[in-house]
């Protein structure tokens, strides 16, 4: 098959599966009647006469007196034209989309890192492991990898704020960045900062290196926390294709060949051996977005997930909808950029 | 040659036990494991021998609410509330274990159910569902669990519910692949031509040799979702009051971190300590329902 | 015909440890491998051919041990020498982690013979090939891995040469032969050119004069800067540092892409130019496994192993890849081994045979003393079983093969065997029934 | 006993979302078996003969096609002659009553128990969860055939009858070996008395003298319980041993049918021949004509047309079915590589349509010369019917081809080569 085709092929199924989303979060909202629906889309501040105003109008613009189907779309229309509705957190109250544009940057720019930890330790680790089978060096990253892929995410990030936080007091583990730092900035406010919303570029934008640096050191905890507890789940599923790898006759020829066995691990093995674990990207990405969730939680940074249990906590539906939703687009865009990419790298995908 | 026969070498059964227990890590893994089964058995159906009154809530001791350390009065110390936290786990171990395998267990038979028929039967069924599985893989199962359960209300018994419909999809993508490489083997094609039933050969033929595979994944998957499970509760799902559950316990002690840690590492331990016993355990199991392990 | 041998294997023993007991996959193996010989190995599934010519390649699994026995190549060299009688035990077990550590430590040590000295073809050509690594590439690696000056050479010659030179060249091959081409690249110092021009010239598809063409214009091949750097680089000896050994190791790769295409088509494959670029996916299994002979003699070896070569592929595909073994035989000077459990196969290719049963060698010799007068009752029976039209019914031994586990003592047939006495279970020698017909068997040894 | 018409069954291929091209496995296929012989079907892997085998016992549903079952020479006739006037009404009426895919219900169970197959591999055709009485009980017990103890009896009885023993009975399939797996696979295609037995490769995975058991055990209830047998193999050995007819297979069609002894030491289609000629002999330094096939099997998606054997026949000549597409890859190879001295770089070729090529800059003569020479080599030129100069180009036009159909020879035997379409119209 030719790229392009795969490609086609690969977006016209996605279709479906953001239909399918779609209509999930809209099931969703609509367990408990119009209610949700309503209270998402109705602007927090307002009070009194002015919000039955808008609750009338809003019953009118999704004919909620109509059948659910025909509500779906009037719903789905007002979510692509980027009206998400509105939110009201202790962290921030106003419409959904803006709220996103403030905390996906800082989700963003941890899950950025996480990724980068997790493919600079992950690869090696998996393959030294499958490699040296059954040494001591085997079983430590066995164990360890066992034990952090059994371990809930939040116990990975209290463990690390235990030990390098509470008794070696080496890193920050609370928000983004030392508050007093940033208290007399013109361009950080109410814990937001401009332009782009990333307190580490921004910084560096206004050439402030005191800043960057400490943002930085803010975001190592968090980020190493999500990348330990994902980069268990590569180095177990690495590992054992690698095992099996090793087995396969193209090992055994390229042995035959006379091939130095560095070459053999490390290109003849390796490449296949990463095929499987390419494909369980999907996982990883929902991985980084799930435990994003927990994490910016126990280090109270400001990330979309964060915002989603502040949101649960004061029972705010455009939050957690709207989180629900982010988090599914996002997901399913990712999957597809990498599938993409899968087919570029194995030839065999496109037959 | 009958000879050789008598001579037998270590067969079905005994091969399967000798494999497991030639894995040392699986085997301690399954003594953990058992022990939290009885624990929780036990808390269950005989809470008094064990020194709990009342299994579902934590006995709080208000006179002294700070918490405490580990003392030969209480082992592991006390949690906020003044709670015992050595008998807090006790009770917490049936709720989470008692859950999470509810889950578990309620998602696998869901998935293992829509998994076979899908694959056996293929066409439209399959593709139907392939994209409803889509679209279930298509959200963090963390988002999509605080989604449901969010619209269903946010009681313990939403959160089950919750947690079994993000689950069983991966019930049925499992199940699909087993099936179809079960599919592939010409005993299925066998059945066929000797007039067994569609039905009959999804009972007789694929299910049994499904169920290896799906209980290890099983026993596998009882450490994550107890992980979960306890993290939904950690981050404030439920509005928890006194439930003795693990994530909730370690929540209690995170605000005393400073002065009083092991109020989180005790919690914390237990569900680390037994998500880690599931998977040594499962790998073992693994190794013995692998052929290439049982022939070598 | 025969040399001597290139290939020496005396008492040959391997056993696998595993939970269920001890495989005894060899049990003294005695065999010769003469210069330019095609011999074949015949038995059934558990007779342990494959074994032996794995433990030849030394590509043995974890659980392997040889307790005793000699494997000799023609220059002295004892391949076994690294593992024999080393197997670390604790107690009655074999530490499986410390026997891979041996073994890795003899694949490190063939590493420079494996591929270069002997080399081997397996059976499964759709999955003996990297799917993710291009044909050429895998071809290029073999000959980089073991012979980067020849690629050096090769590139280096070709941007020295001149037009004039090569028709020169062209004239001495037409008038003096293949001879007079080394003498005259040696002297203009362009050693390196000629296996291109014999590569072009030996080609059976074309026509002479667009050969000629083909010839002349390898002076219009040049480098590429890049290349240029990387020979350079690789000349100076700067394959190890890392970075810079890249760029060397591409420029030579590219070279031998070019040998990978003339091995191709002088295998019979049809526009090699594209066939180095496509995935082994996009073949077919003749093609794949036209690919494997080509990685086997990439490096001119002294032997190759063929391991059930044809025994994945169809009859039609069969006759072509035995054709092309049977040319190469007259074209190379390699001795080849060739296992198969077909007889009839055997038949086609080979000088002289051995059949093994059980982990021993039954009978060996040549190729129509074994057909005609087979001596050992095993040889008779499997030549009995082989259907035909003529045949009323076969006449296969009772039983099975024996538990490799627990081998009956003396002869492994006699179970089975309807010749058999007493003193069978005793007997374990190879009698010379002529100087090369050799049988393992009680009935011959009052008849030599 | 069994007669299969126009089978064709074609797969779906998933190309892509846009164009769905077919795998044509089997196409276009006449069958009949005769009451109480053993029909050898050989090919090799891609021919569509395990296909076939599958739809005879009804695994498979034909894309097109019907297989009747328990029929005498009478009603294939009937159909036949219904086939050829295109008598619907006698078809339906045939085809209801014989047909294996319209049984329904009890009628299905009874055919069920009266055809069997025994697969190629042992190790996956037995379940690995049951016991081996619960294997071969299982199509008495599906049938209706036997029940309970009786049935239990009857296993005991078949696994004495194959050599196995009633040891067996207990025992799960990975504790035996492949010869015994395939004895109880036997066991289970005999559990009730089946007429009709699809034999698929049962001895391909096996070593010589296990297959030279299994071969004994099958000859011998062959001819004890009178047994129809279809033996599905690539092995030409297997099949000279075991057969009494023939039917030679290549990409979907049967190329030759008939008696084994003509077919396999007369064989006529080129094909045939090809294959015979490859197989190797048990005797050393044998003197015989050997012809190597070129190249391998067509595409099963893309199908030569004519002749599907021509692009590889020995023998074609020019009806055979040559493409314009084959007479320019030989032509440009003649022009580019061959004859290069002739014709120098300027010269380009192109096909303008089905029966027209193009050559410019060239010149007819030489192009006439160059291809009478060739000829004999390749064979695609043979299709070439004229070659005429125009002002700047040389145009060619090719032969119309025709599609060869199964061809009655005088000794009963059948082949699809057009070498013999004038020996049947003698016949």
């Amino acid at each position: 098959m030719k790229l392009w085709a795969y490609i086609l092929r690969r977006i016209l199924i996605l279709i479906p599966t953001l239909i399918g989303l779609t209509l999930m979060v809209f099931v969703i909202i609509h367990l408990q009647g119009n209610n949700l629906l309503l209270a998402q889309y109705l602007n927090p501040r307002l009070t009194g006469p002015a919000k039955q105003q808008q609750l009338e109008a809003l019953t009118e613009r999704f004919h909620l007196n109509d059948p659910v189907y025909i509500q779906y779309f009037y719903w789905l229309q007002q979510i692509i034209t980027g009206d998400w509705g509105y939110t009201n957190t202790p962290i921030y109250s106003g419409s959904v989309t803006t709220a996103i544009s403030l905390f996906l940057p800082n989700t963003i720019i941890i899950a950025v890192f996480a990724s980068i930890i997790i493919w600079l330790l992950s690869i090696p680790l998996g393959v030294s492991s499958a490699v040296n089978r059954d040494s001591i060096r085997d079983h430590l990253i066995r164990v360890s990898s066992f034990t952090l892929y059994a371990m809930p995410i939040y116990l990975i990030a209290i463990a690390l704020i235990i030990l390098l936080g509470v008794y070696f007091h080496v890193l920050p583990f609370s928000g983004p960045v030392n508050p007093l730092l940033v208290s007399n900035l013109d361009w950080y406010k109410n814990g937001i900062s401009y332009p782009t919303h990333i307190l580490l570029i921004d910084a560096l934008i206004h050439g402030n290196l005191t800043v960057a640096w400490d943002a930085f050191l803010h975001v190592i905890m968090p980020s190493v926390t999500l990348a330990l507890g994902i980069m268990a789940g590569i180095i177990r599923i690495l590992r054992a294709s690698m095992l099996e790898v090793l087995e396969q006759d193209y090992i055994r020829l390229a042995r035959a060949k006379g091939v130095p066995e560095k070459i053999v691990i490390n290109l003849h093995a390796r490449r296949n051996a990463l095929l499987p674990v390419a494909t369980s990207f999907g996982y990883t990405v929902a991985g980084l977005l799930g435990g994003a969730v927990v994490i910016e939680t126990v280090f109270n940074y400001p990330g979309i997930g964060y915002w989603t249990t502040q949101a649960l906590l004061v029972n705010d539906v455009g939050g957690i909808m709207s989180s629900t939703l982010l988090f599914g687009l996002i997901l399913v865009f990712t999957t597809l950029i990498l599938d993409i990419l899968y087919a570029l790298i194995d030839p065999r995908i496109r037959y | 040659m009958e000879k050789r026969m008598e001579a037998k070498e270590i067969e079905g059964l005994r091969l399967s036990l000798v494999i497991f227990f030639s894995n040392k890590t699986a085997v301690v893994g399954l003594m953990i494991f058992m022990a939290y089964v009885i624990d929780a058995l036990l808390m269950q159906f005989a809470p008094s021998m064990l020194g709990v009154n009342n299994p579902n809530a934590l006995a709080f001791d208000y006179s002294n609410t700070i918490p405490q350390p580990p003392s030969p009065e209480h082992i592991l110390g006390t949690t906020y509330f003044g709670v015992d936290l050595l008998q807090a786990i006790m009770q917490a171990i049936r709720i989470d274990l008692g859950y999470s395998g509810l889950i578990v267990i309620s998602g696998a038979l869901i998935g293992a159910l829509f998994g076979i028929i899908s694959a056996y039967a293929g066409g439209w069924f399959d593709e139907i569902l392939m994209r409803i599985t889509d679209i279930f893989f298509g959200i963090p199962y963390l988002v999509l669990a605080l989604g449901v359960g969010f619209a269903l209300g946010r009681t313990i018994e939403s959160m089950i519910i919750a947690l079994i419909i993000v689950w069983w999809p991966l019930y049925e993508r499992y199940t699909r692949s087993l099936t179809l490489s079960i599919k592939e083997q010409t005993f299925i094609e066998a059945a066929k031509a000797s007039g067994v039933s569609d039905l009959k050969i999804m009972i007789k033929h694929i299910f049994p040799n499904t169920l290896p595979p799906v209980l290890v994944q099983i026993s596998l998957d009882l450490g994550v979702v107890m992980a979960i499970f306890a993290t939904l509760t950690f981050i404030g799902f439920l509005p928890t009051g006194n439930l003795p559950e693990l994530g909730y316990l370690t929540s209690l002690g995170l605000n005393y971190i400073q002065i009083a840690p092991w109020a989180t590492i005790f919690p914390g331990l237990a569900i680390t300590i037994f998500a880690l016993a599931v998977n040594l355990m499962g790998d073992g199991l693994r190794d013995v329902i692998d052929p290439r392990r049982r022939s070598s | 015909m025969s040399e001597g041998p290139v290939i020496k294997i005396d008492d040959l023993h391997v056993y696998f440890f595993t939970r269920r007991g001890i495989y005894q996959a060899l049990r003294g193996v005695n065999l010769t491998l003469n210069k330019g010989e095609v011999l074949g190995l015949a038995g059934e599934s558990g007779s342990g051919k494959s074994t032996l010519g794995l433990a030849i390649m030394g590509l043995l699994p974890r659980n392997a041990i040889i307790p005793k026995g000699s494997i000799i190549l023609g220059n002295g060299t004892d391949l076994v020498e690294k593992i024999r009688g080393k197997a670390p035990f604790k107690k009655d077990k074999l530490n499986l982690r410390k026997n891979e550590l041996l073994i890795r430590n003899l694949n490190k040590h063939l590493q420079k013979i494996r591929g270069k000295r002997i080399s081997m073809v397996f059976q499964e050509p759709m999955t003996a090939l990297n799917p993710v690594l291009q044909i050429g590439y895998q071809i290029a690696e073999t000959v980089l891995y073991h012979d980067a000056e020849r690629l050096i050479r090769r590139a280096l010659a070709r941007e020295k040469v001149t037009r004039e030179d090569l028709r020169n060249m062209i004239k001495i091959l037409k008038n003096e032969g293949e001879r007079g081409i080394y003498e005259y690249a040696l002297k203009a110092g362009l050693n390196g050119i000629e296996e291109q021009i014999f590569a072009i010239w030996n080609r059976e598809d074309i026509h002479e004069a667009k050969k000629e063409k083909m010839i002349i214009d390898l002076a219009k091949d040049k480098l590429g800067l890049f290349e240029r750097i990387g020979l350079k680089l690789a000349r100076k000896g700067m394959l190890k540092i890392p970075l810079i050994s890249r760029l060397a190791r591409r420029a030579l790769i590219k070279e031998g892409y070019r040998v990978a295409k003339e091995l191709l088509s002088s295998l019979g494959i049809p526009q090699v130019d594209s066939v180095v670029k496509m995935y082994p996916h996009e073949l077919s299994g003749g093609m794949r496994q036209r690919v494997v002979i080509a990685i086997a003699l990439a490096n001119n070896p002294d032997v190759v192993i063929l391991d059930e070569p044809t025994s994945a592929l169809d009859v039609t595909i069969q006759a072509q890849i035995l054709e092309l073994i049977r040319n190469l035989r007259k074209k190379t000077n390699a001795a080849f081994l060739f296992i198969s459990h077909d007889l009839s196969v055997l038949a086609e290719v080979s000088d002289r045979i051995a059949i093994m049963y059980a982990g021993k060698v039954m009978e060996v010799g040549r190729v129509e003393q074994i057909f005609e007068e087979p001596l050992h009752p095993y040889t008779k029976m499997l030549l009995d079983v082989i259907p035909t039209m003529e045949k009323d019914t076969l006449k296969p031994a009772k039983g099975t093969i024996p538990d490799a586990r627990y081998p009956p003592p003396g002869c492994p047939f006699a179970p089975r065997c309807p010749f058999a006495k007493e003193d069978c279970l005793k007997f374990d020698r190879e009698i010379a029934v002529t100087k090369d017909h050799i049988v393992s068997c009680i009935l011959y040894e009052n008849k030599k | 006993m069994i007669a299969a018409f126009g089978i064709r069954k074609y797969f779906n291929v998933k190309q892509s979302m846009l164009s769905n091209l077919m795998l044509k496995a089997v196409d276009g296929v006449d069958l009949k078996i005769r009451k109480g012989e053993i029909f050898g079907l050989v090919g090799e892997s891609g021919s569509g003969k395990t296909t076939l085998g599958r739809i005879l016992v009804g695994l498979l549903e034909p894309t097109e096609g019907d297989v009747l079952f328990d029929v005498d020479e009478d009603v294939t006739s009937r159909y036949e002659n219904a086939l050829l006037k295109g008598d619907k009404e006698e078809l339906e009426a045939l085809s209801k009553k014989y047909s294996i895919f319209k049984k329904r219900g009890n009628n299905r169970k009874i055919l069920r128990r009266k055809m069997n197959i025994v697969f190629q591999d042992p190790y996956s055709s037995l379940d690995p969860r049951m016991r081996i009485i619960d294997i071969v009980k299982e199509p008495m017990i599906a049938t209706d055939y036997l029940k309970g103890e009786a049935a239990e009896k009857r296993v005991l009885d078949l696994l004495e009858e194959v050599g196995l023993g009633k040891s067996f009975a207990q025992r799960y399939p990975h504790e035996l070996s492949g010869g015994q797996r395939q004895r109880v696979a036997i066991a289970r295609a005999l559990a009730t008395e089946p007429e009709f037995v699809v034999l698929d490769e049962p001895t391909s995975a096996l070593d010589v003298s296990v297959q030279a058991q299994i071969l004994n055990l099958l000859k011998k209830l062959k001819q004890e319980r009178e047994l129809t047998m279809l033996l599905i193999t690539h092995n030409i050995a297997v099949v000279s041993y075991m057969a009494d007819r023939v039917g030679v297979m290549y990409a979907g069609k049967l190329m030759e049918v008939g008696d084994k002894i003509q077919v396999l030491k007369n064989p006529k289609h080129p094909y045939t021949v090809s294959l015979i000629s490859a197989v190797p002999q048990p005797k050393p330094r044998s003197i015989r004509q050997r012809i190597v096939l070129k190249g391998e099997p067509p595409n099963l998606i893309f199908l030569p047309r004519g002749c599907i054997f021509h692009p590889r026949c020995p023998f074609a000549f020019e009806e055979c079915g040559w493409s314009t597409d084959e007479i320019v890859d030989d032509l440009s190879y003649l022009i580019s590589s061959k004859y290069y001295e002739s014709f120098g770089e300027s010269v380009s070729i192109r096909t303008k349509d089905e029966n027209t090529i193009i050559i410019e800059n060239a010149k007819a003569e030489l192009i006439s010369e160059i291809v009478e020479k060739e000829k004999a080599n390749l064979k695609s030129l043979t299709a070439i019917k004229k070659i005429t100069q125009e002002v700047n180009y040389v145009e060619i036009k090719i032969h119309d081809f025709i599609t060869p159909e199964l061809y009655k020879l005088d000794d009963g035997r059948k082949v699809a080569c057009l070498l013999f379409r004038a020996e049947e119209k003698n016949a």
